[in-house]
């Protein structure tokens, strides 16, 4: 134990969150570099509504608008509100199904840093030369056309952290596939964990379209491939199928999680059982199943023909159903229950009405012909931060507030997380509801300006000072997490007091190796069981207490994922005039790659075992 | 994880049972085998034969079925216990798989 | 776990791909792995079927044209054979009979290098017909599903070789058993994938 | 008697915003106040949806709002102990049905509709004389321009399309470089304009623009194109059928009598135009598609200078001047490159925009 507990230095701290393979750690890694994004995504949309605060604004150039808008979208998506699920989904589900970690630590911190290396390699483009500029879909004529290296950035960068994802994904499968706590069933799984496996399942079978889709582009880009270019018999739609088939899954990879987050604090802080567990399994299984089903509707204007479009049209609204069950659900959990308005309880009941408005809006552009009107209008851009920024955004910040304790034995200020709340809250509202009327008015999106004469400056100006109540909310919101870490108050276990599942019973802070013994799950609720049978543990075991094996930590992960981001480069500017040498930095990162891969191959690394003697409960003897 | 191996050692019975119960499958195996590159055949001999396409390419996508369900279930053991969740993620798998086949020669047209 | 426990052939478990957590966890884990590939492969199939035999206007090259089937029927049954003999090699695995697993892998090595080499002589005569990958849609995408499983088999060729090279001196055990496994089946799977390609690509390419 | 008050303040609230929105849209561009046939059916289908969703959302407010007023701490007591409920089979039921019938109600008129706007079977409909019944109009997207052919009348024109009222006028649409969509948004919903097939629909355009703010609907590029892509307008002019016709008629004419310039100004930028501009633009109506610039032979009667500056000398000037400053990654040359490498003098420049405003078939 007293391994553990030493003060170091900074370089070793730091190493070791470069070498760590501990979920906790990497956990944290996500966070801190989602959240980095997260801003970088944040301030981009802000000079978004700056440029269109007012009709015929030239604070930013045509170009660089799109620009900005194409590295909003890509960041938010992939480098902001993934990872920083991902964070939440490695800070909780090891602890929630009473594992040690996760099934393959060793891949869990490689699949963090091909993120973060992607993420890095796609932001450099700013400084290289321009970002990508054909938006975040990246529409095959358009991005073929698309002159510089933007758009290579744009392929590389996310196959790149589509590998950690994919990686992450079937990481996350396996775990909750075989290394539930002994007693814990399928159908006794918190929802935060189920919601997590179906993501996940969501994520294996909807990236490699998005990886193929992405070779292809960088085929025809780099290697001088015909998929796109229809004088040589490609065929621009191709592009548009493999994004949506991945695109459309991918907006339920991301709020399935936030469901389950807020699956999680309606009964904490209503202090009542999630009403309807079984069929909010169920309507999370079908979600991720119709959300298969569907991607069609964003191409009811690409010419499909009405036989596919009426298809996909009703396809898509049958979605609303398994949706609807779950907002009852929580309707339900609250009604009759003992409602705590603690930060992240108001998060989740602002959630609900935000999230049904985006919902219902996105049943309306399902109607088909309705959307030949709304396609590429600020409908569609009212309709995804609805349901984005309402549903998702605000489980991350609620499960922030949430979670937190577990991760730093802290809470975060009550207070400023309630102002944060409200000026995000009436922000978000006031720059995305009137988007709606604004895209009903004509208003199509991707315009870097609009004229005096097109009637919507004053919607628009509304909007963009709504946008300012949203960073100031944010900026209230790092205030709050430095002053938190900088504190010492630090809270133990279960400082909610109606925490439910096994997470909240472990002991604080998390010791490294998680349970000391393999924790016993009587019951759905496990913690909550105990706690109602006098159990002042909080949990019983499944076995006695043993020595424990613990992976060693590793350089490898990151030294791999750099050596694709050497790659990249070399890949990109290979076919640029006299540039023709560089691609011995494709050939070296690769090298870089698979050497590092056989070395780890190479070597046993078997880790090592923490002696039952350092245990804090070891009594002597044999237990 | 080390103590959760249980490995017993097997009694001489025991031990006689499993070698021939292994090799009794390896037989099956082989019959697998044979089965494949019959099939394999039939699909080869009927396109050279050269009979109408219609009639064709629905019976050489049936026997690669055929095929591929030998493959999973037998040399891939898919058909032992324990392979439940690789059979539900396998033939999601294929659901999405299909469907994205079938979009594509549907649905990009010219 | 252990590596230095030592096992005898009544002591080796009936599934020792299986016996070790981790050993649970690379056998899920790979299955899962599948799936996805099973995605990917549909991807490449449906693009190459919304692609075939689209080209410029000047392109005389089709499926009918190029593909011949006794190329591809040899390939097919190198490449079967080689799935038979790999099966063959899980059961020396499961006899724990070290020596003959490593013969059984030799022979599906050279069985997929066989392929290869077929792979790479075809893929030489297209382009020194003039058919090479910047030729057309049709090409880049032919190259490119034929290709990446091309690739799958170097890939596990490379795998299987290594693993074989690496644990040449040390036998069984369960840390490499699960690794002997997942290898195999790899290997089984490009052979499903390898199916389709010789019905949906030579079969029905050269039906026209 | 709560619930009929409340129900009559979101009515009220309802009608006031509609108002409010009537009075901000501009009736020549928004969704709301549709001229055309499609457009109507789209917003009945928007106010049926809306119906709906408002319904949906105003039910989940009502459980919500008495839920958390209900069952908030301060109410219930800090230590009452909530009854841990597992669920309810019938409210599952009846949760699931609803939305079934609700999704139902607006699913069939949906399907409905969207067969019915891809119906073009008129499109190749013949009189006895074997004429085209129906007006089929050919839009080609440009990068940063709209060409539009009239194939069966072969006439051709670009930026602003003239086109009957009171009949279905079906539309063949293409992109020649990127994609593009084709949006008149008080006519009826968009179209994406492919590079690599073509895409058919019909608009029914029943109201004159002649009444409008400009005399003109507004159409839109509705897809990313590159960085001008948010000044890829253009403009509809519906007029009836007879002056469609005569219309038509000083089209085709153009293609006969070359427009001679009248005045010296304009007689000079007659010159400079052929020396410098007609290897690019057409200044006649008749004949077919497929110009590598606008065709220009309506330019006098255009309400819009490239698509959206206003329609006067002083823009035209400064856009000849320097088109990459308006319209960035446009396919214009600059001036330098087409006139001897020199720049025009403010003069030519007059000149060249007195001949184009002169260039007219309606006055
Ligand atoms: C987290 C992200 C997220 C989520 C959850 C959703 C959810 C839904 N989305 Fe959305 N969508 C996006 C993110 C998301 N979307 C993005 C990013 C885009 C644009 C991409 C781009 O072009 O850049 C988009 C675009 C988009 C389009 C394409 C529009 C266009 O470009 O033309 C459509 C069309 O059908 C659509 C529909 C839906 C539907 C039906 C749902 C449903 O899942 C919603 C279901 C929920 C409810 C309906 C509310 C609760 C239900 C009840 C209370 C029951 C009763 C309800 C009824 C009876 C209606 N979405
Ligand atoms: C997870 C996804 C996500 C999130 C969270 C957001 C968040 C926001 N988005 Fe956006 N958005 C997209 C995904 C997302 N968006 C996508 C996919 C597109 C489509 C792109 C495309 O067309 O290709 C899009 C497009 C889009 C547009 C349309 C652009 C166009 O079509 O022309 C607009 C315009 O208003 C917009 C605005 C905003 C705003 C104001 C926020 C706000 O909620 C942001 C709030 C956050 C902050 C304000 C943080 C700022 C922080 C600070 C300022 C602190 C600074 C302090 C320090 C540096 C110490 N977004
Ligand atoms: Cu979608």
């Amino acid at each position: 134990m007293s391994s553990i507990a030493q003060k170091r230095g900074f370089g070793a701290t730091l190493w070791e969150y470069l070498t760590t393979i501990d979920h906790k750690k990497i956990a944290i890694l996500y966070l801190l570099s989602g959240g980095l994004f997260f801003v970088v995504g944040g301030i981009e949309a802000m000079l978004i509504r700056i440029q269109l605060a007012q009709p015929d604004n030239d604070f930013v150039s045509a170009g660089l608008f799109n620009q900005i808008i194409t590295m909003h979208g890509t960041t938010m998506i992939f480098l902001a509100a993934m990872p920083l699920l991902f964070g939440f989904m490695n800070a909780v589900v090891p602890l929630q199904i009473g594992a040690r970690d996760v099934a393959f630590p060793f891949l869990n911190s490689l699949g963090f840093w091909l993120f973060f290396f992607g993420g890095v390699f796609l932001n450099l483009s700013w400084f290289l030369g321009g970002a990508p500029d054909a938006g975040w879909t990246s529409y095959a004529s358009l991005s073929i056309y698309s002159p510089g290296h933007g758009i290579d950035f744009y392929a590389l960068g996310l196959q790149i952290s589509g590998a950690g994802t994919l990686i992450a994904g079937i990481n996350f499968l396996v775990t909750i596939i075989n290394m539930r706590a002994p007693g814990m069933t399928y159908m006794r799984m918190p929802l935060f964990t189920w919601t997590t496996f179906v993501a996940s399942a969501l994520i294996l079978f909807a990236f490699p379209p998005l990886t193929i889709g992405l070779f292809l582009m960088i085929f025809d880009r780099m290697f001088g491939a015909n998929f796109f270019d229809h004088t040589m018999g490609g065929n621009t739609i191709i592009w548009e199928h493999l994004f949506w088939i991945f695109g459309h899954p991918e907006v339920y990879i991301l709020v399935l999680p936030a469901f389950g987050i807020f699956s999680e604090i309606f009964p904490i802080f209503s202090r009542k059982r999630l009403f309807g567990y079984s069929s909010m399994v169920f309507a999370t299984v079908l979600i991720g199943f119709l959300g298969f089903m569907v991607w069609a509707h964003h191409m009811f204007t690409t010419g499909l023909g009405a036989t596919a479009n009426a298809i996909f049209a009703v396809a898509t609204m049958a979605i609303a159903v398994p949706t609807g069950v779950k907002i009852f659900n929580w309707l339900l959990t609250m009604w009759g229950g003992n409602i705590r308005f603690a930060t992240p309880m108001i998060y989740a009941v602002a959630f609900i009405p935000t999230f049904v408005a985006g919902g219902v809006t996105g049943v309306m552009q399902a109607a088909a012909p309705l959307d030949y009107q709304l396609h590429d209008s600020y409908f569609i851009v009212a309709h995804f931060h609805y349901v984005i920024v309402g549903g998702v955004v605000l489980a991350l910040l609620a499960g922030l507030h949430l979670y937190w304790p577990i991760m730093t034995n802290k809470l975060l200020s009550e207070t400023m997380g309630k102002w944060t709340f409200w000026l995000f809250f009436i922000g978000f509202h006031l720059t995305f509801f009137i988007q709606h009327f604004l895209g009903l008015l004509g208003m199509p999106r991707r315009v870097f300006t609009y004229g005096a004469d097109q009637g919507w400056d004053t919607f628009n100006l509304i909007s963009s000072s709504g946008a300012v109540l949203m960073a100031a909310g944010v900026i209230i919101l790092l205030v709050n997490i430095v002053m938190s870490l900088m504190s010492k108050d630090y809270v133990g276990r279960d400082p909610w007091g109606d925490g439910r599942t096994l997470e909240w019973a472990i002991p604080q802070p998390v010791p490294f190796y998680n349970f000391e013994k393999t924790p016993l799950v009587r019951g759905l609720d496990t913690f909550w069981i105990e706690k109602q049978e006098g159990n002042e543990e909080g949990m019983v075991y499944a076995e006695p207490l043993g020595d424990i094996h613990m992976p060693n930590n590793s350089i490898i992960p990151l030294i791999m994922a750099f050596g694709l981001f050497v790659a990249a480069f070399g890949a990109m500017y290979h076919q640029d005039e006299g540039k023709g040498w560089t691609l011995i930095f494709l050939i070296i990162g690769l090298l870089i790659t698979l050497g590092s891969m056989a070395v780890r191959s190479l070597k046993d690394d078997l880790g090592y075992h923490v002696h039952k003697e350092d245990l804090p409960s070891y009594k002597g003897g044999n237990e | 994880m080390a103590h959760d191996v249980h490995t017993h050692v097997k009694t001489q019975t025991q031990y006689e049972y499993s070698r021939r119960k292994a090799k009794n499958e390896m037989q099956g195996q082989v019959t697998t085998f044979a089965i494949m590159i019959f099939l394999t055949l039939i699909a080869f001999t009927m396109v050279h034969a050269g009979f109408s396409s219609l009639l064709v390419t629905p019976i050489i996508l049936l026997l690669a079925a055929v095929q591929v369900v030998l493959q999973l279930y037998y040399f891939m053991h898919m058909s032992h216990k324990g392979h439940g969740t690789a059979q539900f993620f396998i033939f999601s798998g294929a659901l999405v798989a299909f469907i994205t086949v079938l979009t594509f020669v549907t649905i990009i047209w010219w | 776990m252990d590596l230095n426990t030592k096992y005898s052939p009544q002591s080796w478990p009936d599934h020792p791909e299986t016996a070790t957590l981790e050993g649970k966890n690379k056998f899920v884990g790979f299955w899962l792995f599948l799936g996805g590939e099973t995605v990917l492969f549909a991807s490449l199939f449906a693009t190459y079927l919304a692609l075939k035999n689209r080209g410029p206007a000047t392109s005389e090259f089709t499926t009918t044209s190029l593909f011949e089937l006794p190329l591809a029927f040899i390939m097919t049954m190198l490449l079967l054979t080689s799935s038979l003999t790999s099966v063959y090699a899980m059961y020396h695995m499961k006899n724990y009979n070290f020596k003959a697993m490593q013969a059984w892998l030799a022979i599906t090595v050279l069985l997929g290098l066989g392929f290869l080499g077929f792979e790479i002589y075809e893929f030489y005569h297209y382009v020194h017909i003039g058919f090479g990958y910047t030729h057309s849609a049709f090409s880049s995408a032919f190259f490119t599903l034929v290709g990446t499983h091309g690739l799958h088999v170097i890939v596990g060729l490379g795998w299987i070789s290594l693993l074989m090279l690496r644990n040449a001196k040390r036998g069984f055990n369960l840390y490499n058993a699960p690794k002997f496994y997942v290898a195999s089946l790899y290997w089984h799977f490009i052979d499903v994938v390898w199916v389709f390609i010789f019905t949906v690509v030579y079969l029905m390419g050269v039906m026209g | 008697m709560m619930k009929g008050l409340k129900k009559w303040r979101l009515f009220s609230i309802l009608a006031a915003l509609t108002v409010f929105l009537s009075a901000c849209g501009k009736e020549q561009l928004s969704t709301l106040t549709p001229a055309g046939e499609v457009g109507k059916e789209q917003l009945d289908l928007m106010i049926l949806s809306t119906g709906i969703m408002v319904l949906v959302i105003v039910v989940v407010i009502a459980i919500y709002a008495i839920a958390i007023v209900k069952f908030r701490r301060s109410k219930v007591g800090e230590n009452h102990m909530p009854k841990q409920v597992e669920g309810s089979h019938t409210l599952e039921i009846i949760w699931t049905i609803i939305p079934i019938i609700l999704l139902l109600i607006l699913a069939v008129p949906t399907v409905v509709s969207t067969y019915n706007l891809a119906d073009v079977k008129g499109m190749t409909a013949k009189d006895q004389e074997g004429n085209a019944k129906n007006l089929t109009v050919n839009v080609t997207a440009k990068l940063y321009w709209w060409e539009f052919e009239y194939p069966d009348l072969g006439v051709v024109t670009s930026q602003e399309l003239v086109v009957p009222t009171g009949e279905k006028v079906y539309f063949n649409i293409k992109a020649s470089d990127v994609k593009h969509s084709f949006w008149v948004p008080a006519i009826g919903g968009k179209l994406d304009a492919n590079t690599d097939n073509l895409n058919t629909f019909y608009l029914t355009f029943d109201e004159k623009s002649e009444g409008l703010e400009d005399g003109v609907f507004y159409g839109k590029c509705a897809e990313l194109c590159g960085p001008s892509h948010a000044l890829m307008d253009f403009k509809v002019k519906s007029m009836d059928r007879d002056s469609f016709n005569t219309w038509v008629d000083s089209m085709k004419a153009t293609g006969e009598e070359t427009a001679s310039a009248e005045g010296a100004t304009a007689s000079q930028g007659q010159e400079l135009f052929e020396a410098s501009c007609m290897s690019c633009h057409a200044v006649s109506g008749a004949g077919s598609g497929g110009g590598i610039a606008p065709n220009l032979t309506t330019f006098g009667d255009r309400n819009r200078v490239a698509g959206f500056l206003p329609h006067d000398e002083e823009n035209i000037k400064a856009w000849i001047n320097d088109p990459q400053y308006f319209k960035p990654g446009n396919k214009m040359p600059q001036p330098e490159t087409i006139n001897n490498g020199k720049k025009f003098t403010d003069e030519e420049l007059s000149a060249l925009a007195e001949y184009l405003l002169g260039l007219s078939v309606e006055k």
